[in-house]
């Protein structure tokens, strides 16, 4: 009997405030060496990729490789503009809830091409069940961005009527399923959609998001027991993008380091992809909507990527780990990468680029005001406190009645 | 007991199917898979074997395995399910095995389906209806005899229901379905099968012989948020659910004390009119339930009378309830709260 | 409050610091951790930085990783975790991000770690304190103002604290940590940095000059179990918990009613004799919390209340509380039920 | 796009009642053909055992391969012996229930090896988290049956008062730990409390139980992701007796019809083992378990049997799968195999077999019938009510003693 005193093992990320940032964690195989398998394969016999990284665009912003798609110059300029157009936004609502227009805000800086370039594959019916950093969602069908301010600022146009906190958006006709606060449950409730779909013999799929730190929640289980036994058709996306406010991946994945293999335990076929990469997002969510829609069931992604930024408004990741860390991110930033390759392609200049942001940023910022107009967070004709008691059942029952009659509204 | 349906079918010279408190509730079942083409029904042991009570018997066969089958063992996972499906635009009738395993699905219950609605502004709703055995009463130990209707109660969005026999069972289900909000439905299951006169060790007389077992064929509801006086009375109010129901009726005979008895079925929204009405006429009040007594949905009872009844009260209000323990295997009927601690009570009330 | 403590260091003469809330509970985890090397620390986020709102900053550098530490977001597993160290002899304190989100855990929390004591004859124990920050008054939403201590009142086997400042908060955590049994201790987020006089929109008057900011050094312990009359009165009696103690004050106050504030400190369990004794002598009572109304606690101590003091009420017992719908954001001052709210309850049972 | 109708997938067993049986959907390798690696292995480095089947019997009795650890008679005979023991002992509780003297009884038959024989494998201090499936695991230790007995007839002897269901033992002192009735709660238990020894610094270690439909429960899933990170000394056992309750394993495990994989996706070894296989059972617990021992964190291993009865004395298998099915399983009855190895290896004959039998059977009738003396469910000299109060806190609290006075006990 081995008498040795046992320890805990508690991981640890590789470098802490002050440290020089340090990726060598994660290994990045080389643009186009990954195969794509085709969508009937059986996921016993491509498990190779869950441990691998499907990658696009090589350093130099060629698309190369099977899963290169032949993307149009249409199509990525418009992932470009998408993108540009969310960390546009996301930068001037940083602004306004410094400047106390709204509570609390949260960007998706970095990770802009997943949300894209996903949403640019599905069609008008299909449903995502995004968290609360896939704003990407709503902006890449131009969804108009003053609605979403409005909300941003609870004022009197935010159609939730101040109820939810301020990026918590629901867009039924954009396939943008209410954000809850709670973390992984609608991992599980995508699954839920996606079998009702089935279940009506609909040709509709869903769209599931989670985070890296949210897979350790229940509802992932959950989500991939009933994929797993059903096979309905979702996509089900893990955003790692290496952090869950200050605890980094290795918290929720353990020594793993990955967690599209999570996908295995439940036959789900499942891929690894560079998140980062447009063409590669873009590629890669075909694949799995196409197997979706042709009723072969769920697939699993991993999306590696790095949350540039803070957790939110609240949060200072220089608490936890090395200033200006993402810009030691190995993967890069998605709109430079994007702007890179169209670039070599000869569809894109500078000259272009620069007057695509200025004009976004004019779009963005004339929204902004517009939407001001309407009011920020307790100033204005913000919506009223009657406002609390309206969709709680369909019908306001009688206890609630009396209640809204003593609270005088 | 909304008897409405019943005497139109006697009226008509109808007869009358008798049904105990399963067949009534299969039959709702049944009649709503065949009515709505959005209802879905799943569970765990739910779809061949048509569960361990056998509530959903058949309706695998009849309905297709799309719309009747057996679930992984995941409360969460069937309540997020059927959250996702309601999002989509069925009626999903969930079935969880006991009321005892309905906390792992807690947060997808009280965050999530409570909460869809108001969080998206009616863009989405989760008209849910989740079915659950509750009660002791079979030496089911720990856990499988809990009453947890009160943890329900407290959350902003959910109805409750509790029916306390075959006539209310099927169309309060039927209503439940129907109804655009999420419902837990708690079913007695003490009564599933035979009934129950309150004590554990006499004779019952059988559901045949219930008024309330004559359940109509067809479609019929029992409104939401309606109680029912079961018995008028005079001196006393009892306000109680479920199994309860016929304890407190045995208790009221045995006792010969005149109280009225009243069901309440639907716990919220709480019909409370009629208890107002009752106890400002006897002036008295008790409360009674199997649940555990600290925070039990007595205690809102309790605080709701006095709120509307104080100046008509002539006793404390009496609250008889399971104690305050986990519910014990062996002392199933010590923990139980029979016909004599709710006689106590009801003597007890008069006397003050 | 429990001076005691504050009175001997007064008298010997020793510098009592000031501390705001979150800085006593640091100091009461830091003192366990030191005096038990079986009390481990664990949550999200909770080791190298501290947790979100900072409550154990600086202990995993001085305690080491494996005695503090972060875990996976899955609040089931942290109590799950907690219950299975817990029998083998640890003394765990998990800490929940939210309130809100214990949900997840209510299973673990529900089923085991307050029933393994019953089920196992005291084989097995289950010595865990859970923290979590609870209530509104941060613009947190739906998803981070919820104040859940209701349901863990209906759950036999569990304990539950709720402090009201800084001096009570280490004292109880304290007295939570060494207690036996499972403890649900729920820290008013509102509370925990700068107080908080019951107004969102008026100036504060800082901890330090709120007696209850005086918090000793070293060992201490507030017992469990225990309420505290932190204001005496003669015509109303007003029952409260956490940051609500405080809108009851400025109520109090701001309408010149002369009313008894218990600080019930222990929902469960509850100090009825306290609240006994100051509602037979006013006659009146008013009950404040933050959570929804319906099944709330308000409704288990109205219960109590008119029970043992029916013959002395001179009104009905008002409930002041978070109206029955969740917590929104923008209208979060709306839905808080502010000094006013309880000031018009105050007048309305001295009308009455 | 796509238009076809989507369909949902409801997995179905091979086999329903009227149906001959059909096992032809396990896949059983040869005895001795899977390889034995190091406890150092990397578990991504040994993928394929969970694919696979240890077994160490073949089919004359023989033991064989690298898996075979060469037990002594002694240990085996002892082996045969509990694992005899056990079914003798729930054949008559069996009878017990039948005849009122319990409410509801449930039998392990036909996966006696899995608990008996790690039980034997592990040291006192270690910590089992059973289910209600593993009364091997106390019978393995001669734990005396007739406390069992008693609490089983909730008489005036059962330890834990009548409060619990019948079969729910308690017995810290012999690594057993209380038995919960919501499925899967001890798996995560069982990691904490092996947690707990690393950050002692002890050297015990805990095995956790889970069968194949809880799997689909929140808790393994917290379990894994919890092994996975901390590396705590645990055996992860998920007892894959093909049933959970009416419900066949595909309900659980969807069409991967297999457990053991769930751990790759935490990076937790995974080893799938014949459960029917005393030899093979004994063996691989004593890998995991030396692997646990010696810091080197958890293993996840599926156990294949056979669920050979009904689910409890509650249920009827009848209605939901073909009579006799457990007589066409092809791993066998795990006591048949065993003896036909003892009588291989010359070390046993039927004679002493049968003498076995008759002596266990002698000494079961004799505890049983010590036990009844004590009372049985609600007859004779029964715990009293009082005992309900008890334990629910370490000190009675004002409001139950108030309480326990009105019930007047
Ligand atoms: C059930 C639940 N537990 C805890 C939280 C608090 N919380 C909010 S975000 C977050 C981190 C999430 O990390 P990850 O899933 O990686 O998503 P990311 O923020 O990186 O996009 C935590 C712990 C929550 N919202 N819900
Ligand atoms: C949380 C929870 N949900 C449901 C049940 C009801 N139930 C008891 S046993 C059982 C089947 C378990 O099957 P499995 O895990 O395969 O174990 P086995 O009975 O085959 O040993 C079910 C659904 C329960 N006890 N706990
Ligand atoms: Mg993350
Ligand atoms: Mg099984």
């Amino acid at each position: 009997m081995n008498t040795k005193s046992l320890s805990l093992h508690v991981p640890e990320p590789t470098t802490r405030p002050g440290d020089a940032p340090d990726f060598s964690y994660i290994d990045i195989p080389n643009a186009g060496s990954v195969r794509r398998p085709d969508i009937h394969c059986d996921p016993q016999a491509m498990r190779d990729l869950a441990f691998d990284l499907i990658r696009v665009m090589d350093d130099e912003g060629n698309a190369v490789g099977s899963w290169n798609i032949e993307l149009s110059n249409e199509v990525l300029i418009k992932g470009l503009h998408d993108m540009l157009k969310t960390r546009i936004f996301d930068e001037r609502m940083l602004m306004a809830q410094r400047q106390g227009k709204t509570s609390i805000y949260v960007q998706c800086r970095g990770e802009e091409a997943i949300a894209c370039a996903q949403r640019a594959v599905l069609e008008k019916g299909d449903m995502c069940f995004p968290t609360y950093r896939q704003q990407g969602l709503l902006i890449a069908q131009d969804f108009p961005i003053e609605a979403m301010i409005c909300q941003i600022y609870s004022n009197a146009k935010d159609k939730l009527g101040g109820r939810s906190l301020p990026f918590f958006y629901s867009e039924k006709e954009f396939g943008f399923f209410s954000i809850s606060g709670n973390l992984g449950t609608q991992f599980m409730q995508a699954v839920g959609w996606a079998m009702a779909s089935a279940i009506k013999g609909d040709t509709r799929i869903a769209s599931g998001w989670i985070g890296d730190g949210a897979t350790a929640e229940s509802d992932f289980h959950a989500a991939l027991v009933f994929a797993s036994v059903y096979k309905p058709p979702v996509v089900m996306n893990v955003v790692n993008n290496q952090w869950a406010i200050s605890s980094f991946q290795g918290i929720a994945g353990g020594s793993a380091n990955n967690f599209a293999c999570r996908g295995h335990g439940y036959n789900v076929p499942a891929l690894r992809v560079d998140g980062n990469d447009y063409l590669a997002v873009y590629a890669a969510s075909q694949w799995a909507v196409e197997r979706a829609r042709s009723n072969l069931g769920p697939t699993l992604i991993e999306w590696v990527t790095y949350r540039a930024a803070a957790h939110s408004t609240s949060d200072d990741p220089t608490k936890y780990r090395p200033e200006n860390d993402a810009e030691s991110w190995p993967l890069g930033d998605p709109i430079e990468r994007l702007k890179t390759h169209l670039i070599a392609k000869g569809a894109w200049d500078d000259a272009r680029h620069n007057a695509m942001i200025d004009q976004l940023k004019t779009e963005v910022k004339a929204a902004a005001k517009e939407a001001e107009k309407h009011g920020t967070l307790g100033k204005g004709p913000v919506p009223g406190a009657a406002e609390m008691f309206n969709h709680i059942y369909k019908e306001l029952p009688p206890h609630l009645r009396k209640q809204r009659q003593e609270a005088g509204v | 007991m909304n008897t409405k349906q019943q005497d139109k079918d006697l009226a008509s010279g109808k007869h009358i199917p008798r049904k105990n408190m399963l067949e009534a509730i299969r039959d709702a079942l049944d009649i709503k898979l065949g009515d709505d083409e959005n209802v879905v029904i799943f569970g765990e042991d739910a779809g061949y074997f048509g569960g361990v009570f056998r509530a959903t018997e058949g309706l695998q066969k009849k309905y297709g395995k799309s719309r009747v089958f057996d679930t992984p063992i995941s409360e969460l996972g069937i309540i997020g399910a059927a959250v996702g499906m309601a999002a989509y635009g069925l009626r999903p009738v969930p079935e969880i095995q006991f009321a005892d395993y309905i906390l792992p699905a807690f947060d997808q219950i009280a965050s999530e389906a409570a909460r869809l609605r108001y969080r998206s502004a009616g863009e989405f709703t989760a008209p849910i209806t989740i079915r659950a055995p509750t009660g002791g009463g079979i030496f089911g130990g720990q856990t499988h005899s809990q009453s947890p209707e009160a943890l329900f109660t407290h959350v902003a969005g959910l109805k409750t229901v509790i029916p306390s026999n075959p006539y209310d069972a099927k169309g309060l289900l039927i209503a439940a379905i129907e109804d655009d909000d999420p419902v837990i439905f708690l079913e007695p299951k003490r009564l599933y099968n035979g009934p129950f006169d309150g004590h554990h060790n006499r004779p019952v007389t059988p559901w045949s012989a219930h008024e309330t077992s004559k359940v109509p064929e067809g479609h019929y509801t029992v409104p939401l948020g309606k109680a029912a006086v079961t018995r008028t009375g005079q001196e006393v109010t009892i306000l109680s659910y479920g199994t309860m129901v016929h304890v407190a009726k045995a208790a009221a005979e045995e006792t010969g004390i005149d109280a009225e008895i009243i069901d309440l079925r639907t716990l919220l929204p709480l019909d409370d009119e009629t208890i107002a009405t009752s106890v400002r006429k006897t002036g008295r009040c008790v409360v009674v339930h199997e649940a555990t007594k600290t925070s039990g949905f007595g205690g809102e009872l309790i605080a709701i009378v006095q709120e509307l009844c104080l100046n008509y009260l002539e006793a404390p209000i009496e609250r008889v309830t399971g104690w305050d323990t986990p519910y014990p295997h062996a002392q199933e009927w010590d923990y139980f709260p029979g016909p004599d601690r709710v006689g106590a009570a009801l003597k007890k009330v008069m006397e003050a």
